[in-house]
């Protein structure tokens, strides 16, 4: 194992700057040119997502006038956005975006304890986006099979995709995995082994804590994913039958027996549950330090924050047959399951409750990255509810399987943690550019996607409640269903659109900033963590010039009393501080 | 490789005040190299990769309604006599066992500095996990053409028994192999004084052994579950 | 301590070494002799377990490892062990509707030949 | 500011919305009222959370927004408060928890007077069994499926004789007894829901799975299937018919048992030549089919399908629509076949014609038709040979101009509109998908090139 280790040396590395565009942007080993690469991978794989949302968004509002989609592709698009939209989307950009450019400017270090594996990671990641945008183009396009894969009809004639699409999905993911494990033990190391004088645990800012346990999380779910890909491309391919049983295929008897469909179901969700915490966590994390940076307060009960992130990691494992309540599974299960599912709301309560006690009694400027943070609480507050609903296994009977799981998750997924990557980018933009963003393009953004989003998810839930299913291409005409359901269906569709269309806003602003934006200055937010108190800005590589920052604080000494400013990086010992009248009065 | 482990020579609290002490002190938790405490959360990501072969080959077994071949009949191997059950796996087994012993000396030797041992200690290593390796690829073969097992089925029962079996013993077969190839190079830059340059640091070795032990700690759960069941 | 690695008297490591190969050939000797039975899957285990411990405990130097790291190492499994036990309920349950429904195999096994 | 009025606009507009909207469960018609109930207690507890959580939030965004010289409190944290929320916390989760587990419970257990009926699910259709006169069901197996044997009886299990078979998508219901409903896939995964019913269970390839209500309403209300299983997954429906004691004992009878689906007699061509004497009027001497009179070629059209389309026109699923001319044409026609023998037998005969291919009338852009056909070879296969097990028909080599006019039926609805025709709805589904006359032409086009075999 060859690697220059320089995350925690104290004096300047000479790592000769690199300067060709090729050493500096695509074999950098800096974490911070790696945590850019990942973003935008992920950013423009998202957008692919994205755009396919919208158009098989455009059948459902509006069936059988487009020619474009068929039951067919409607299948394939479905399936590829909800994976692009969770694992190339989300799980890269939390982890592989804002925890390669966070966790060392966080820690104070210079970089990531094994660089070198780090850029590996970058690229690798790249590989399996390419493979899953490839699947598209091969005979029978992609896999209609819905993201969670199901066998034995993932692999059966019947669904989309059987032929090749399936293979380079499970290819893909393996690969993904393979980046994610080089990237994950990267950062899990750094968090554990490589922080800087004066930095313990309890002092890391709350993001950190989000990423380092989704990362942990991680490193523990992924096998269960590789394992079930594994075993169903051995049913695939070479005519194995795990998953498997003697059944039908397109009229004829199959060569197939014995296998066992719910196995796959358990192994798959075993990873799926901790999966969504994956998403969930860096984004309950990113937007506890948005909150108090910018409601000039510290994060209210830091450490039942960091205990309920524990809390939530450790019971996301025994809670996962929670999706499978009606899958056929040993029906004594849904008592467990019900239990430790609706334990998790707790921690999470917890959470959102630290939340909203942070806000009281705070200075709280209503900046972009704020709008964004308190958006989510709303949104997400929304959604974990609902999840209660399901969670309860007597409700999930009537509602499985509908469209109120759809707009569950996008509730609590597909809108809470966006709301926090955009807050977050908006934030750390001034730092990773040294330049601002435009304050009234960001706001459009942010009505935009906020108002958009929740009326395009609220009125969602109650097409569940009719009972419509979701992968479902037409619903046709049902007596239960009330015409008006139909228009229902335009009007969310629209909302949807304007939300796709508004993100060219987004992308518009963070493009033109990097010329156009006044110079933001090394500590725009007047924020006291530690990748605000960096010599220059944008970090340089090595992050810290000469000497490695020493810590003396936690990362949320905002207002404190009988200092005069209303914030104190770690950075500053405690003589050093500026005493005095304090500016300003409390409400 | 990391100085801040050298900075804190004081001596640490042990048991639980030890514990609290370690997660409540700053720069680093664990008080161990870079490296090994990556190799650890990667064993530790890669147990999970396992267990998930055996629940899955659990789960089949017990849900299939075809009978189960008798892995001691299976795996007999008769030196023309009549046939002595599991005895290639037996040797299977002593061997990965001889060869951790061997990767355990290598280890030590590597600490005292003594590279010509630890050298070739580990060539031993490397040689008898090749040596295992080749057996498993003689068992495949009898199974294959003799048994006449198939991923996809086979005349003694369930097709889940040559599945699972494949799957799981290759998967385990392509970590040792690996291994190998991981210990040679290491080896290789032991005898030629790499490890000299960078400050005669041979933690690395022990890292590599950490590898070394799981792959043979894995062959214990496989021995138990797959073939004494 | 662990700043200068594991070291440990060489004798350690061979009597763990002679040990391990005790249980092995005990644990051979289960099949070997053919005990069946409650009796077979508890000597099996047993078996099993003290080789694993000892490989981890001093070979792998966990036993000289300080407890945050070991704690950190062996708790997690946890989690696996609750896949395990409920997979083989549920194991348990597929075999079950399968007999019920679909009746008994009609696989007729073939001898093993050498 | 406007944040602050937003966040309160959005909770009351919710609240509003949840009481005014006009989209929520349909009405009850099983036993399950209490999931009802669990729901309405779930919702006031949730519904308070939210209220309060959102409009707390909203108040501190006003009342602590940043104004000149204004500085926030600094207080880490309040043991005393965040105890007291867990508690409340926990205490409103186990008030939503304890109910639930107690109607799980109702629901895991099956009363034992509950009677038992099996819900075969396959792509993408539903048939049912009953376990006849002993109340037992014989033993199925998947690897034993043929056409002749759809639900993969196994012959030697007496227990299976007298199950009765019900070969149609739609079955019936006596009210007000509890009935248990085993699934089985032949398959994929499926799901057997039905909205009023509340209850839904996932169908299992190689296993059997179940669930269980009391149909209270007397009605037909329609199954879906809420598991994805495939491109037709949104066409997969059938019906349960809530009937009285009576009507379902009338219709239970009406339905074969497995054994007389066994003993049906072949059809006799040599008899079977005089009732096509009325047919060959207009399809032809060799059923090769006649422009002029509008009727399609049959010779070489599947037993099965011709027999299903002749019982459609006599029961009416077919050839009633008011713009369906020609259906109303062969309706009477097939109303002259007098039992199920006389239909055997002709079609007996029609199975005995040449089988050349129908002339290429129609033309259009194959290469589009191909693209569009990708969707169709799911289930007709990919030469149009037609599959029996999917029930798709053969195209290849039929007769092109009434292939297009079908297609033109089903997409207007004059075909496949009637609530019991559940194939020909599927077929509808998919018909839609042509948005226009082009498209038809196109995709017949490329049938017309498919080989026949
Ligand atoms: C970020 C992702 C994310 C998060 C955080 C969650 C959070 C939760 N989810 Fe969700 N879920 C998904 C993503 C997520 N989910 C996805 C992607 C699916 C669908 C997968 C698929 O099938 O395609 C899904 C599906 C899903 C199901 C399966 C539905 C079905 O298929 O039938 C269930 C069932 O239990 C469930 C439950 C929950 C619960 C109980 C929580 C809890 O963690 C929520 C906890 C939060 C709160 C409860 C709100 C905050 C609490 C308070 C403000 C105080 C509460 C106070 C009281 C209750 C008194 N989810
Ligand atoms: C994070 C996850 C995520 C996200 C963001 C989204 C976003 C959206 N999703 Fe989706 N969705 C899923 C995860 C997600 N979805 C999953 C897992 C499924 C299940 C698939 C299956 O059943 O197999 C699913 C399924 C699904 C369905 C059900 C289909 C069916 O069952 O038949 C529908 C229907 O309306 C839908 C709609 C949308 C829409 C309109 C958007 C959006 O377009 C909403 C508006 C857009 C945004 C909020 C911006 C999104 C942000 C980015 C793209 C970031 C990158 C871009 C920039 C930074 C500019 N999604
Ligand atoms: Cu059958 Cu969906
Ligand atoms: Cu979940």
């Amino acid at each position: 194992m060859a690697y220059v280790s320089i995350a925690d040396r104290d004096h300047t590395i000479e790592h000769h700057d690199p300067q060709t565009f090729i050493t500096k942007y695509v074999y950098s080993q800096d974490h911070k040119v790696i945590a850019i690469q990942y973003g935008v991978l992920a950013i423009l794989i998202g957008l692919v997502g994205m755009l396919l949302s919208s158009t098989f968004r455009l059948q459902l509002g509006f069936p059988d006038t487009f020619d474009f989609i068929n039951p067919e592709n409607y299948y394939q698009f479905v399936t590829v956005h909800g994976m692009i939209m969770v694992i190339y989307l989300l799980t890269a950009l939390f982890l592989g975006g804002f925890g390669n450019y966070l966790i060392p400017l966080q820690l104070g270090s210079r970089d990531m304890v094994f660089p070198f594996m780090n850029m590996l990671s970058v690229w690798v990641y790249f590989l399996s986006v390419i493979i899953l945008v490839a699947s598209f183009f091969v005979p029978g396009g992609a896999t209609g099979a819905g993201w969670t894969l199901y066998p034995p009809q993932a692999i059966s004639p019947g669904t989309p995709g059987v032929e090749w699409g399936i293979v380079l999905m499970l290819l893909s993911l393996a690969v993904f995995i393979v980046a994610f494990t080089m990237g994950g033990l990267n950062y899990v190391t750094t968090v554990l082994q490589a922080r800087c004088k004066g930095m313990t645990l309890m002092r890391m800012p709350l993001s950190i804590w989000g990423i380092f346990m989704a990362t942990i999380l991680g490193l523990l779910a992924f096998p269960a994913l590789l394992v079930s890909a594994i075993m169903m491309l051995l049913d695939k391919l070479i005519g194995t039958s795990f998953f498997m049983p003697a059944m039908m295929a397109a009229g004829e008897v199959t060569e197939y027996g014995g296998g066992s469909p719910v196995l796959f179901q358990h192994l798959f969700w075993f990873f799926g549950h901790p999966e969504v915490y994956i998403v969930a966590l860096p984004a309950f994390g990113i937007v506890s330090d948005l909150l108090a940076t910018h409601a000039r307060k510290n994060i209210f009960g830091y450490r039942m924050m960091v205990w309920a992130i524990i809390a939530i990691g450790g019971l996301s494992f025994i809670v996962w047959a929670h999706h499978m309540y009606v899958s056929g599974m040993n029906p004594y299960f849904g008592f467990f399951f019900a239990t430790t599912t609706l334990i998790i709301a707790v921690p999470t309560a917890i959470k959102v409750y630290n939340w909203v006690l942070t806000l009281w009694q705070g200075n709280i400027h209503l900046r972009v990255p704020m709008l964004f943070a308190i958006a989510f609480i709303f949104t997400f507050t929304h959604g974990g509810l609902t999840g209660l609903f399901l969670g309860n296994v007597t409700i999930d009977l009537p509602l499985s399987d509908t469209y109120f799981v759809v707009a569950h998750f996008h509730m609590v997924m597909g809108v809470s943690p966006v709301l926090v990557v955009f807050g977050a980018i908006y934030h750390w933009y001034p730092k990773m550019t040294g330049r601002m963003y435009n304050e009234t393009l960001g706001k459009w953004h942010f009505w935009l996607t906020f108002l958009g989003t929740y009326s395009l998810y609220l009125p969602m839930h109650y097409i569940g409640f009719l009972g419509v299913p979701r992968r479902y291409f037409a619903m046709g005409d049902t007596d239960f269903m009330p015409d008006s359901a139909i228009t229902l269906n335009a009007s969310m569709t629209i909302s949807a659109l304007i939300i796709a269309a508004s993100q060219s806003i987004f992308i518009y602003n963070m493009i033109a900033s990097l010329k156009n934006g006044k110079p933001s200055g090394p500590n725009p937010w007047k924020a006291t963590s530690l990748e605000w108190q960096t010599p220059d800005t944008p970090p340089k590589h090595g992050n810290w010039g000469h000497h490695l920052p020493v810590v003396h604080r936690w990362a949320y000494d905002y207002s404190v009393p009988g200092q005069a400013d209303d914030f104190t990086p770690q950075t500053v010992p405690a003589e050093d501080v500026p005493v005095g009248r304090e500016h300003g009065v409390e409400h | 490789m990391s100085e801040a482990a050298a900075t804190n020579a004081e001596v640490l609290p042990d048991g639980a005040r030890g514990v609290v002490r370690d997660f409540s002190s700053d720069m680093q938790s664990f008080h161990v190299p870079w490296g090994k405490a990556m190799m650890w959360i990667f064993l530790l990501s890669d147990t999970f990769i396992f267990s998930c072969f055996l629940v899955g080959y659990m789960h089949v077994r017990m849900a299939a309604t075809d009978p189960w071949p008798y892995p001691s009949e299976v795996f007999a191997l008769s030196f023309g006599g009549d046939p002595i059950p599991l005895i290639l796996i037996a040797i299977m087994t002593f061997i990965l066992i001889t060869s951790s012993g061997t990767m355990a000396l290598a280890v030590n030797m590597g600490y005292r500095k003594d590279r010509k041992k630890t050298f070739w200690l580990m060539v031993a290593t490397a040689l008898l996990g090749a040596s295992f390796v080749g057996m498993q690829a003689f068992e495949w073969t009898k199974l294959i053409v003799e048994e006449g097992v198939r991923p996809w089925g086979n005349p003694m029962g369930a097709a889940q028994f040559g599945s699972a079996f494949f799957m799981i013993t290759g998967f385990h077969g392509m970590h040792v192999s690996a291994g190998v190839i991981y210990l040679l190079v290491v080896a290789n830059r032991v005898r030629n004084g790499f490890y000299e340059k960078r400050g005669g640091n041979y933690e690395i070795v022990e890292i590599a052994g950490l590898y070394w032990h799981f792959v043979d700690l894995v062959w214990v759960f496989i021995f138990a579950f797959f073939y004494l069941w | 301590m662990a700043q200068e690695g594991q070291q440990h008297p060489l004798n350690v490591y061979y009597r763990i070494w002679a040990l391990l190969f005790v249980l092995s050939f005990f644990s051979y000797m289960v099949d070997y002799i053919n005990v069946q039975g409650p009796l077979r899957w508890t000597l099996i285990l047993v078996f099993m377990f003290l080789k694993a411990g000892f490989i981890i405990a001093i070979f792998m130097h966990m036993k000289w490892e300080r407890l945050a790291l070991k704690g950190a190492i062996l708790l997690p499994p946890i989690f696996i062990g609750v896949l395990i036990w409920l997979m083989a309920i549920e194991g348990e349950h597929t075999w079950l509707t399968r007999i019920e429904f679909f009746g008994e195999s009609t696989f007729v096994p073939q001898e093993v030949h050498h | 500011m406007p944040m602050a009025v937003v966040l309160i606009l959005l909770v009351v507009g919710s609240i509003v919305f949840h009481f005014l909207s006009p989209w929520y469960f349909t009405p009850l018609a099983s036993n399950w009222s209490q999931i009802d109930a669990t729901i309405d207690l779930t919702f006031w507890v949730t519904g308070f959370v939210f209220v309060a959580v959102n409009l707390f939030m909203a108040y501190a965004v006003v009342k602590y927004r940043a104004k000149e010289g204004s500085r926030a409190k600094y207080d880490p944290e309040n043991k005393k408060l965040e105890t007291w929320l867990t508690i409340l916390t926990s205490v409103g989760v186990a008030a939503m928890l304890a109910p639930g587990l107690f109607v799980w419970g109702e629901f895991v257990n099956v009363p034992e007077d509950a009677m038992e009926i099996e819900a075969n699910g396959q792509q993408w259709y539903w048939s049912y069994r009953l376990p006849g006169a002993d109340g037992e069901f014989g033993n199925v197996k998947a690897e034993i499926i043929t056409n002749d044997n759809p639900f993969g009886m196994d012959p030697d299990d007496p227990l299976g004789r007298d199950d009765v078979l019900i070969m149609s998508p739609e079955v019936h219901l006596p009210i007000n007894v509890p009935v248990k409903v085993n699934l089985r896939s032949k398959d994929v995964l499926h799901d057997f829901a039905v909205a009023q019913f509340r209850v839904k269970m996932d169908l299992v390839p190689g296993m059997e799975t179940y669930l269980w209500f009391t149909p209270t309403v007397l009605g037909t209300y329609e199954v879906l299937c809420e598991e994805l299983c495939g491109i037709a997954h949104h066409t997969m429906r059938g019906a349960v018919v809530v009937d009285t004691q009576e009507d379902f004992d009338a219709w239970v009878a009406s339905n074969p048992t497995y054994a007389e689906t066994q003993s049906v007699a072949a059809g006799n061509a040599a008899v079977g030549a005089a009732q096509y004497a009325v047919c060959a009027a207009c399809h032809g001497q060799q059923g090769e089919g006649l422009l002029a009179l509008n009727s399609p070629k049959i010779a070489g059209q599947e037993a099965w399908y011709l027999k299903r389309q002749l019982k459609n026109y006599q029961s009416g699923l077919r050839g009633a629509h008011e713009d369906d001319i020609y259906g109303k044409q062969m309706a009477p026609m097939a109303a002259t076949l007098a039992n199920d023998a006389a239909i055997n037998n002709v079609i007996a005969h029609i199975e005995t014609f040449p089988d050349n291919p129908g002339a290429v009338t129609i033309d259009g852009d194959v290469s589009n038709g191909q693209r569009i056909y990708n969707v169709c070879a799911y289930c007709h296969g990919k030469d149009a040979e037609g599959i029996e097990a999917i029930n798709a028909p053969r195209m290849a080599g039929m007769t092109d101009w009434y292939l297009e006019r079908q297609l033109q039926n089903f997409r207007s609805g004059v075909r496949g509109s009637h609530p019991q025709d559940f194939y020909g709805k599927q077929m509808g589904f998919m018909g839609r998908t042509l948005h226009d006359d082009k498209a038809i032409a196109d995709v017949v086009a490329y049938i017309g090139t498919l080989p026949q075999r």
